[in-house]
Formats: structure tokens, C-alpha cells, sequence
């Protein structure tokens, strides 16, 4: 990993890493990305719609629904929604269900290195307010407070018909541009870090992960 | 069962012993005989399979409550084995080099209630928790909903009820529920 | 100057076609292995839509030279086995760049790109990534045994290294493709395409379950589009150079469509119904049957 | 006594492997959280020279929610809702286990008919929960659409929970005192049919993965486990049958109704990869068979609860029990201990995956080729969440 050769009067600190570490990664802020041309992008955000690659990581009992939600009786191939190995290639990443704090740092890892545009559907009602385990010592309670998350789906578990309803409204959001979770992510970097780094006692990795 | 406990008696000085079903018996020993009574049990009374190994906080008493629950595979007996320890420096003798997974046991048990165990692998690295730095969170003392409440953003509109009265002024407005 | 041009038009017709031929391709078995899953599967455009979706993306990370060039080196890879191969024999549009000789090009071109790969995604510092690499090169030269060896016999056997020479050997009925006239040289051809593929059993580079999807790893954006810009070509070349060697090649573009099609299909239904191999297992299985398959070819036409 | 073959290190000091990863010769590889060869969500560090694993460390925890501590801030009655989420893929279990116990210790005594659908439960979740391992173990060794119709013929099980109970994943049916309701009219045809399908599946299944060449190539003699491994390390459940051991709970110390029920222990003896893979197999034929045993015994006409005092203040008395019960992964125990309040003072959940996952895994992926992994993983059917909890 190389740095980038843009330079911002802002730099990230990175003051989690140890200090050799520190030139593996790129300390430069990330810059919001722009829109195209109105028809252009009107366009791209058609086929962006329709190409949802979701990243593979189940981060939560939700994922036991996206199986049957992969396989023959649900198949969400039908509208082009695939899973994807890796953070880089997918566009959709779907919280399944309750974070736990170790795992909200390997979202928010993944996340960062997902490329723009990019969406957030949270499943279940555990990132919303914490479900089930409102209370609990290590999981959280709003997952807006750490990512940017485009659409909801309530329930403890969603079925998967519902699941593709929010598919089907990320769509729509899609299609009509409002989607723009990542740009909104950039735009309060500073107050997502700082609820980030609070519950994340051992930040060990860089502010931001290119 | 009965029989067993007999042999026991004369080498281990155990106390409480408790029937809780045909095939379940609890009894108390001491903290310092407690691993020989384990080996004895594993190596002569054929209880070979270390079920698990948990702990009750009692703090009351300023004391943990081990449990060691053992398994004969031949009778199809358990026999759990409570050890009592001193809370305020909660150290225990391992057992890691008769099970293998009871190092696992332990790793957990010195995370989550700050019990230690001296010579057990890895048992200092973190198991669940990550980068965590309040007090054991099993231990009776550590209010998780406090912690919670202030650690990560309660959503504003959650209404908690204590469920009798809130049933008993809803459902049962005049009567009594 | 008219020559030139006209040629390049051609070219560029040629390998457009050739882009979507194979994008239609991957959709359609897309819809067929989602047959066999019992699902029905994703849309048949499907390709088109993700290919554009990741050229649309608005951010893109790179690791250094090596990774720009990486996919790079995979898309001329690609171009170059398709560019040297006839793929309609006896049209001028898609006689492609075909000389004398091109058969070793094209060979040569089949490694060009797993090598410009390899670079690229050792670049991309991902650890699964060069794990994959290993695993592809490995299998590549095992495979590319049974290949050289299938390739030379057909070489005794139409006494040409050309491509077009050997197609219009087996003109004139289908007794005279290369599959009927050298049966053995065919086989091995054949299992060294099951690798090629790189369907299961011999997905071991792209093996989701062991080095998730392997080389492209770190590849995102219009580097991830540039590979799937030559997955499809790349796949469409290898199947017309298959078909050329030895199904008969084909008089016109419907022909080609078909013969390529059922090609496909063969490493598509064995990939279907087997699990995957290991590294070793796939190697030995390479350096096995389909070599002595090869060996026997040569030495039967040596004689 | 088994100890790994570690004689590709360098040195060992303290029976820990000194590996210098500086030199070149090994490589650290993490395989997981975000990965598809892990099960659930847990990760692996792999230290791997060549194409072979040498190190490994089990980190879990992902998903750690704190069941036990949120179980001791809730009465009896309000935790009944939240022990089923322990275990996704087989709640069930976890239900009848936290019923039992509390039934135990409060010495109430449930209605037959009530034991019954519970027996009914449990092997329907059991057939349920191996179908989805079956088709994840296939799909680690890269045959996909086994997991494609296993899956699917899950979801037919899972409607009719639904239909049943209401609930398609979390069913919540078994409280403490009974069960929450009878079976629905006409469920016994749909039940038989479903069951039908399923052995359709199962005859695919046996042509497609466990006949396979290729498939046998890959799994016959991967992660054998051998009889002195098996208390030494904890083994339970199916993994420890295919060694041979006739370890099963249901036989052993039958819970419910399972002493009234005709089947015998399967075991197997080769004990790698296929045979676990071949025990559990023949362990779902034998499910489907308890299955049909059990439609006979239901009779919907007859008690399913006992009245039990006014739930929100309920207190039960000082003791202590473990109550155990055979999951698709072996042994499942609840160990609870009461102080006569309305909140337990301590319930302690011990999941299979517990000593299969860490202590054994660690020690049974050594010299296993990187391709293997996910593979001998899943043939140990470990599930994170009753791990860490």
C-alpha cells in the first residue's frame, strides 16, 4: 500500500498505529465524491441499482436469513443482488443483525475499504436501538452512530420477503440519488471517529482505511 | 453414586453433597484438594469427560463459586464440583494438562470474572472481549445497563416497564392480576 | 492506408462482437447452473449491468505500478489469443490477425496474461491473492502440458502451425474434424480446456471457499472492470481456439455460436456435478491421463 | 495420547512453535471474520509454510452478546425469549434446555402430550439444522448446488415451524410449564410430505457428494480424530460417534420421550472428514424415522401446560441443576443455579462448539492444507454463538 500522491492540508493523525507503521498507510482525508453529468448519472445509478454485489460477512444471526435468501426458494439473483468475498469489489454491505464491539470494528475496516458508491441496509432490529440486547455490555445500540446506513429493516429475524422489500427500496434510493451514504460518511469523518474510538477501547488500525 | 462418594470420603474432605437427580450429584470440596479430587476422579473413577467449567459470583459472601461438572461415560453419571474461592484475590489451580479444552475454560473465566490460573496457555490474551477495560463484566457488581446507557447511544424512545405493574395498570385496571 | 484502416474496423468489429458474444455467455450458463440450483437465476443481462456498474464506481485504490499494469497485462493477454485466432473461417471481418505461425502465438498469449496477472496481484499485497497466483501458475503449466502436447500432435498431423491451414483440413464433413480424425489428441485438448475454464474441479484459483476469489482480491472498480472486460474475451478466444483445433471450425457466425456454446457447456456441466480439487490433486490429475493422452497423439501420428 | 506433528518448525520452546515470520519461510494468513470458508463469524490466524497450515489460533468472540449476564438482569419468564437466539441454525435446543432446567429446579412437572411435541420439536430442528451443515460442508469443499437444495429443503421445515409455531427461525414455543400450542389441523400430511421430500434430496445428495470421486478424494482421511483424542480434548456428539464412541445423550440419559422411541447409536470407525459426514447423514434418515415415531404418540386433544403461579413474580427456589440434551453438534447443557429471587442468579450455557472450535480445531488443523480448512471446519459442525455467547 503505497501513499497517495494528493495532499491535504487536513491529515489524518493515525495516532492508533505504532509509529512504523504508520508510512504503510495513506493519511491523507478522503475526499467526497461528486455526481455526474444529470443523464449520466441518472444512467449509472440505473445500472447501480440493478448490480448490488453484497459483501459476504455475516456479521450477526441476520445472516442465517441471507442463505435462504442466496438459495433456490428466495434467490436473489432474480434481481441482481450477488454476494461478493471481498470488501473491495461489493456495493452493499448488510449489517445482519445485533454488532458486537469486536465486530463493529471489522465493519467499520470492511467498510472503509468498499468502494463509492457504496450501501448500508441493517437488518433486524438490533442496529436500530439495540433489540434484544438494549442493555448488553458489548453490543451496540445504533449503527448510525458508527456508518452512515441507507435503509432499515425492522424485525427479530426480517424474512427474507422482507428483506428483498429493502433491497427493493434501496433501489428506488438508488435510482433517485439518495443514496449518498458514503459522501455523507466523509463529510462527518470527525464525529464518526469520535463515536467510534469510543467504544473501540484498542484502536490499532488507521483512521481511515484506503 | 453412593459408592462413590464413600471412597471419596476417606481420602477428600467433601461436604455438601447433593442428589439432584439419578445422574447428577454436586458436592463442595476444598480449594487446595480440588485438583487431586479431579485427577482422582478422571484417573481411577473413570469420569473422563470434563463437561465444563464455569463460576457463580457470590458476592455476598466475597467468594466465587467454581463448578466443575464431570461426566462418566460408563454410568452416564455427572458430578459437579464446587470449589470455593476468595473473591478479592480469585486465583485457582489449573487444570489445563488434564483436559485440553479446559484452558479454554479458563481463558474465558479469567476474562469474564477475573479469576486466575496460573500456568494455563494463554490464559493472560483476550477470548471475547477486545481492548476491554472496565471490571470483569460477569462479575455481579458491573451494571451492564448502566454501562450500556452510557457507552453506546441508546436510541431516545425506549420505555422500559417493570412488567407486573405495568400489566397490572393496563390490563387489570381495578383488580387485582 | 485504406488496408490498415479497413483491417483495424474489422478488428475492432471483430472483438466487440466477440466481447458480447462472451458476456452472453457468462448469462446464459449463469441462467443454466442456476437451473441446476433450481433457482432461476439472474437476469441474462446481467453481465452487461455489472460490467458497467464497476467501471461506474467512483473511487478507485491502487497499490502501485504493477497493480495498474496487472490487469493490464491480463486485458492484452486476453485481446492478443483473440486477435491471432481466425474465428470464422473463410470470413474477412473475423479472419482477425492470422498469419502462418499464429498457433504458437496464441499459446504463448493463453500464458501472457496469468503471468501479467500474477504481477499485479502480487502487487495488491493481499496474502490470499498470492496464495491464488501460486495455485493458478501451478495449474497452468500442469495443464499446459497436456495442451502443447495435444497442440503438437495436430501440428504432425496437418503438418501447419497455422490456425486457418488447420481448419481448412477439416473441412468437408464432420468425419473430417479433428475430434473424429485424432481422438486421443482431442481428449487431452479437452481436459486442458476443463482447466482453462477454471470451473470446478479445477477452480482452485478463484475457490470462494479457500482464498476468496483469489488474484482480483484488491482488483476493485475499472480494474475489476478491465478483468471482466477480458473474462469475456479471453473465454470467448479460448472456446474459438478449441473449436478451431478441433471441432472444424466454423463457415459462418451461427456455427461458431453453437460449436463454442457446447464447448462450454462441457466444462460447465462437469463443473456442475464435482466438487473442487486440491492443488496437488488437480496437478497430478494433469500430468496423468491427459498427458498420456497427448503422448500417445504424438506418438501415434510420429509413426 | 495425540500430539500434532509439528516437525516443520523450526524449534519448539515451552511447546510453543518459535516462528519468525520475518524470514520469509511462513506467512500469516487471517481466514476470517469476513470470509466464506469460516463458519459463522469467527476468524482464523493461520501461520502457513507453503500450502500448509503449521499455527493456528481460534479468535471468536464476534458475537458475543453477554446472554449470560443479560439472563441475570431478567425474570424467569422474560429470558424465555432470549435463549432461543443463542443458537440460530437449532434454537430449539436451547428452549427445551432453559424449560427444563427451570421446571427442574421450581419441581414442576410437565404433561406427557407436552413432552411429546417437545420431542417433535427437537427432531425437526435436528433435521432442520443438519441440512443447512450439509449444505455447508458441501459447499466448502466447492459443490454448490447440494447447499442450494439443501437450503431450499430447509425453508419446507421451516414453514412448517412456521405454520406450527409462528415463528419461522425463533420458534419460542417450549416454556417453562409446556408448550405454547398443539399441532394445526392437516399438519401431519404436510409434515409427511415434506419428509418425503427431504429423502428425494437425500438419495440426490448420496449420488451427487458422498459417491463423488472427487468429493472422497477430498474428504477420506482429513482431520482424522483418534479415540484417545476424544476425552482429552472433550469431543461430544457426532464427531465423537464416528470415532466409534456410542456417545449419544438421547441414548445415554434419555431426556423427554426419547426412552419410548426405537433407535440405536450410529456410529462410525474411520473417523475423518466422510465419516462424520456419513454418521451425520445417517443420522438424518434416522431423524426423519423418530419423526414418523413420534406423529404417532400426538394426540391433540390432551393437556400441553401445567398452571403455573403468576409468571412476573416468580420465585423459585434456591438450588442448582444442569440439564443436558443432544444438539446436531453434541452435547448442549444449561447449567443454572437459583437463590430463591425472581431473577436466576447464574445460568451457564455449554455449547458443543465450545471445545471443538478452540482446543481441538487448533490442534486438528496443523499440517492440513490451506485448501482443507474451511472444509475440516465445517466437518466439525462448529457454531460461534454458543461459543462465545
Amino acid at each position: 500500500m503505497t501513499k497517495e500522491t494528493k495532499h491535504n492540508p487536513s491529515i489524518l493523525e493515525n495516532n492508533g498505529l505504532p509509529e512504523f507503521e504508520r508510512d504503510y498507510f495513506c493519511d491523507a482525508r478522503p475526499e467526497q465524491s461528486r455526481p455526474l453529468a444529470k443523464y449520466i448519472e441518472k444512467f449509472l445509478n440505473w445500472a447501480r441499482a440493478n448490480s448490488l454485489w453484497l459483501l459476504g460477512f455475516g456479521t450477526g444471526c441476520g445472516a442465517v436469513e441471507l442463505r435462504p435468501l442466496m438459495t433456490a426458494r428466495y434467490d436473489m439473483y432474480r434481481y441482481g443482488i450477488a454476494p461478493r468475498p471481498t470488501p473491495r469489489q461489493s456495493s452493499v454491505f448488510i449489517i445482519g443483525g445485533y454488532a458486537s464491539v469486536k465486530t463493529t470494528k471489522r465493519i467499520i475496516r470492511s467498510y472503509e475499504q468498499m468502494q463509492q458508491p457504496k450501501f448500508v441496509i441493517a437488518l433486524g432490529s438490533c442496529p436500530i436501538n439495540g433489540g434484544m440486547y438494549w442493555d448488553s455490555y458489548n453490543t451496540i445500540n445504533r449503527i448510525d452512530h458508527y456508518i452512515p446506513v441507507d435503509v432499515y429493516i425492522a424485525g427479530c429475524m426480517p424474512r427474507p420477503e422482507s428483506i428483498i422489500a429493502g433491497f427493493d427500496l434501496l433501489k428506488k434510493l438508488i435510482k433517485e440519488g439518495q443514496a449518498e451514504g458514503a459522501n455523507k460518511y466523509i463529510e462527518n469523518l470527525d464525529w464518526y471517529k469520535a463515536n467510534q474510538k469510543k467504544i473501540i477501547k484498542d484502536w490499532n488500525m488507521p483512521d481511515y482505511n484506503w | 453414586m453412593k459408592e462413590i462418594i464413600q471412597r471419596l470420603k476417606q481420602q477428600f474432605t467433601i461436604s455438601n453433597v447433593n442428589q439432584q437427580r439419578v445422574d447428577l450429584t454436586f458436592l463442595s470440596v476444598k480449594k487446595e484438594q480440588a485438583v487431586s479430587l479431579i485427577s482422582y476422579l478422571r484417573d481411577f473413577e473413570k469420569f473422563s469427560h470434563l463437561v465444563f467449567l464455569t463460576a457463580v459470583d457470590r458476592v455476598e459472601d466475597i467468594q466465587f463459586q467454581l463448578t466443575y461438572m464431570l461426566h462418566n461415560y460408563n454410568t452416564h453419571q455427572d458430578l459437579g464440583i464446587r470449589v470455593l474461592i476468595d473473591r478479592e484475590k480469585a486465583e485457582m489451580a489449573s487444570i489445563h494438562h488434564l483436559w485440553k479444552q479446559a484452558g479454554t475454560y479458563q481463558r474465558e473465566l479469567k476474562e469474564m470474572f477475573g479469576i486466575d490460573f496460573p500456568g494455563s496457555p494463554r490464559v493472560d490474551e483476550s477470548f471475547i472481549l477486545e481492548g476491554w477495560d472496565n471490571i470483569p463484566p460477569m462479575r455481579r457488581d458491573f451494571d451492564t445497563k448502566k454501562y450500556s446507557e452510557e457507552t453506546y447511544f441508546p436510541r431516545p424512545g425506549r420505555e422500559s416497564h417493570d412488567p407486573e405493574s405495568y400489566m397490572k395498570s393496563k390490563l387489570y385496571p381495578e383488580g387485582d392480576a | 492506408m485504406a488496408d490498415i484502416l479497413r483491417t483495424a474496423l474489422y478488428l475492432f468489429i471483430s472483438v466487440f462482437v466477440i466481447l458480447n458474444y462472451g458476456l452472453l455467455l457468462n448469462g446464459l450458463v449463469r441462467k443454466i447452473v442456476a437451473r441446476a440450483h433450481g433457482r432461476v437465476g439472474p437476469p441474462i443481462w446481467q453481465p452487461w449491468l455489472d460490467i458497467l456498474k464497476t467501471y461506474a464506481k467512483r473511487s478507485a485504490i491502487s497499490h502501485g505500478v504493477m497493480f495498474f499494469l496487472g490487469p493490464i497485462f491480463r486485458l492484452a493477454g486476453g485481446l492478443g489469443t483473440y486477435l491471432f485466432i481466425p474465428a470464422i473461417y473463410g470470413s474477412v471481418m473475423f479472419a482477425n490477425l492470422s498469419f502462418s505461425g499464429d498457433l504458437l502465438l496464441v499459446m504463448y498469449f493463453i500464458f501472457f496474461g496469468q503471468l501479467g496477472m500474477a504481477l499485479g496481484a502480487g502487487e495488491g499485497g493481499h496474502p490470499n491473492s498470492a496464495i491464488a497466483v501460486g495455485r493458478g501458475l501451478s495449474q497452468m503449466t500442469s495443464f499446459e502440458l497436456p495442451f502443447a502436447l495435444s497442440v503438437i500432435a495436430l501440428a504432425i498431423q496437418y503438418h501447419s502451425l497455422s490456425i486457418t491451414e488447420i481448419v481448412a483440413a477439416q473441412q468437408g464433413g464432420i468425419l473430417n474434424w479433428t475430434i473424429f480424425t485424432n481422438p486421443l489428441a482431442t481428449f487431452a485438448g479437452l481436459f486442458a480446456l476443463l482447466g482453462m475454464n477454471m470451473h470446478s474441479p479445477f477452480d482452485i484459483v478463484l475457490a470462494p471457499q479457500e482464498v476468496p476469489i483469489g488474484p482480483p482480491t484488491e482488483m476493485q472498480s475499472s480494474f475489476l472492470g478491465i478483468l471482466q472486460t477480458n473474462r469475456a474475451i479471453f473465454l470467448s478466444a479460448k472456446l474459438v481456439l478449441f473449436m478451431n483445433l478441433y471441432l472444424g471450425g466454423a463457415t459462418n457466425i451461427f456455427a461458431m455460436m453453437l460449436k463454442t456454446f457446447m464447448l462450454y457447456m462441457l466444462s460447465v456441466v462437469v463443473g456442475v456435478s464435482f466438487p473442487r480439487f486440491r492443488t496437488e490433486q488437480s496437478i497430478r490429475f494433469f500430468l496423468g491421463v491427459p498427458t498420456l493422452l497427448g503422448l500417445a497423439a504424438v506418438i501415434i501420428f510420429m509413426l | 495420547m495425540f500430539t500434532p506433528d509439528r516437525s516443520k518448525y523450526p524449534e519448539i520452546v515451552d511447546g510453543k512453535a518459535v516462528i519468525d515470520l520475518d524470514s520469509g519461510k511462513y506467512l500469516k494468513l487471517w481466514q476470517g471474520p469476513q470470509h466464506p470458508g469460516v463458519t459463522g463469524n469467527m476468524s482464523l490466524e493461520l501461520i502457513v509454510c507453503g500450502d500448509e497450515v503449521v499455527d493456528c489460533k481460534t479468535h471468536v468472540g464476534y458475537l458475543h452478546r453477554g446472554f449470560e449476564k443479560l439472563m441475570e438482569r431478567r425474570k424467569f419468564i422474560q429470558n424465555f425469549p432470549i435463549v432461543c437466539r443463542i443458537c440460530v441454525p437449532e434454537p430449539d435446543t436451547n428452549e427445551y434446555l432453559y424449560a427444563a432446567a427451570v421446571e427442574e429446579v421450581a419441581g414442576i412437572k410437565i404433561p406427557e402430550q407436552a413432552k411429546w411435541l417437545r420431542t417433535l420439536n427437537m427432531e425437526m430442528s435436528r433435521l432442520t439444522s443438519y441440512l443447512m451443515w450439509i449444505g455447508g460442508h458441501a459447499g466448502a469443499f466447492g459443490l454448490g448446488p447440494i447447499g442450494q437444495w439443501a437450503v431450499t429443503h430447509r425453508d419446507y421445515m421451516l414453514d412448517l415451524f412456521e405454520e406450527w409455531t409462528g415463528g419461522r427461525v425463533y420458534h419460542m414455543y417450549m416454556i417453562p410449564g409446556g408448550v405454547r400450542n398443539i399441532l394445526p389441523d392437516g399438519f401431519d400430511r404436510r409434515l409427511e410430505d415434506t419428509l418425503q421430500k427431504i429423502e428425494k434430496l437425500m438419495s440426490e445428495i448420496e449420488k451427487v457428494m458422498l459417491n463423488n470421486a472427487v468429493f472422497k478424494m477430498r474428504a477420506v482421511g482429513l482431520g482424522i480424530i483418534t479415540k484417545d483424542m476424544i476425552d482429552r480434548y472433550g469431543v461430544v456428539g457426532p464427531i465423537a460417534r464416528a470415532a466409534g464412541m456410542k456417545r449419544d445423550v438421547r441414548k445415554n440419559s434419555p431426556y423427554l420421550m426419547y426412552e419410548h422411541l426405537d433407535f440405536d447409536i450410529i456410529t462410525g470407525t474411520k473417523s475423518d472428514a466422510y465419516e462424520r459426514l456419513l454418521v451425520r447423514f445417517r443420522e438424518m434418515f434416522q431423524s426423519i424415522d423418530l419423526i414418523r415415531q413420534i406423529m404417532k404418540y400426538i394426540d391433540n386433544s390432551k393437556n400441553i401446560h401445567t398452571k403455573l403461579p403468576n409468571v412476573l413474580h416468580w420465585k423459585i427456589p434456591a438450588g442448582e441443576t444442569y440439564v443436558k440434551a443432544e444438539s446436531t453438534r453434541g452435547e448442549y447443557g444449561y447449567f443454572v443455579v437459583t437463590d430463591g429471587s425472581e431473577l436466576p442468579r447464574r445460568v451457564y450455557v455449554r455449547g458443543p462448539s465450545y471445545s471443538h472450535a478452540v482446543a481441538l480445531l487448533e490442534d486438528l488443523i496443523i499440517n492440513v492444507n490451506i485448501a482443507d480448512v474451511a472444509g475440516l471446519m465445517t466437518s466439525l459442525h462448529t457454531y460461534p454463538p454458543e461459543i462465545e455467547r
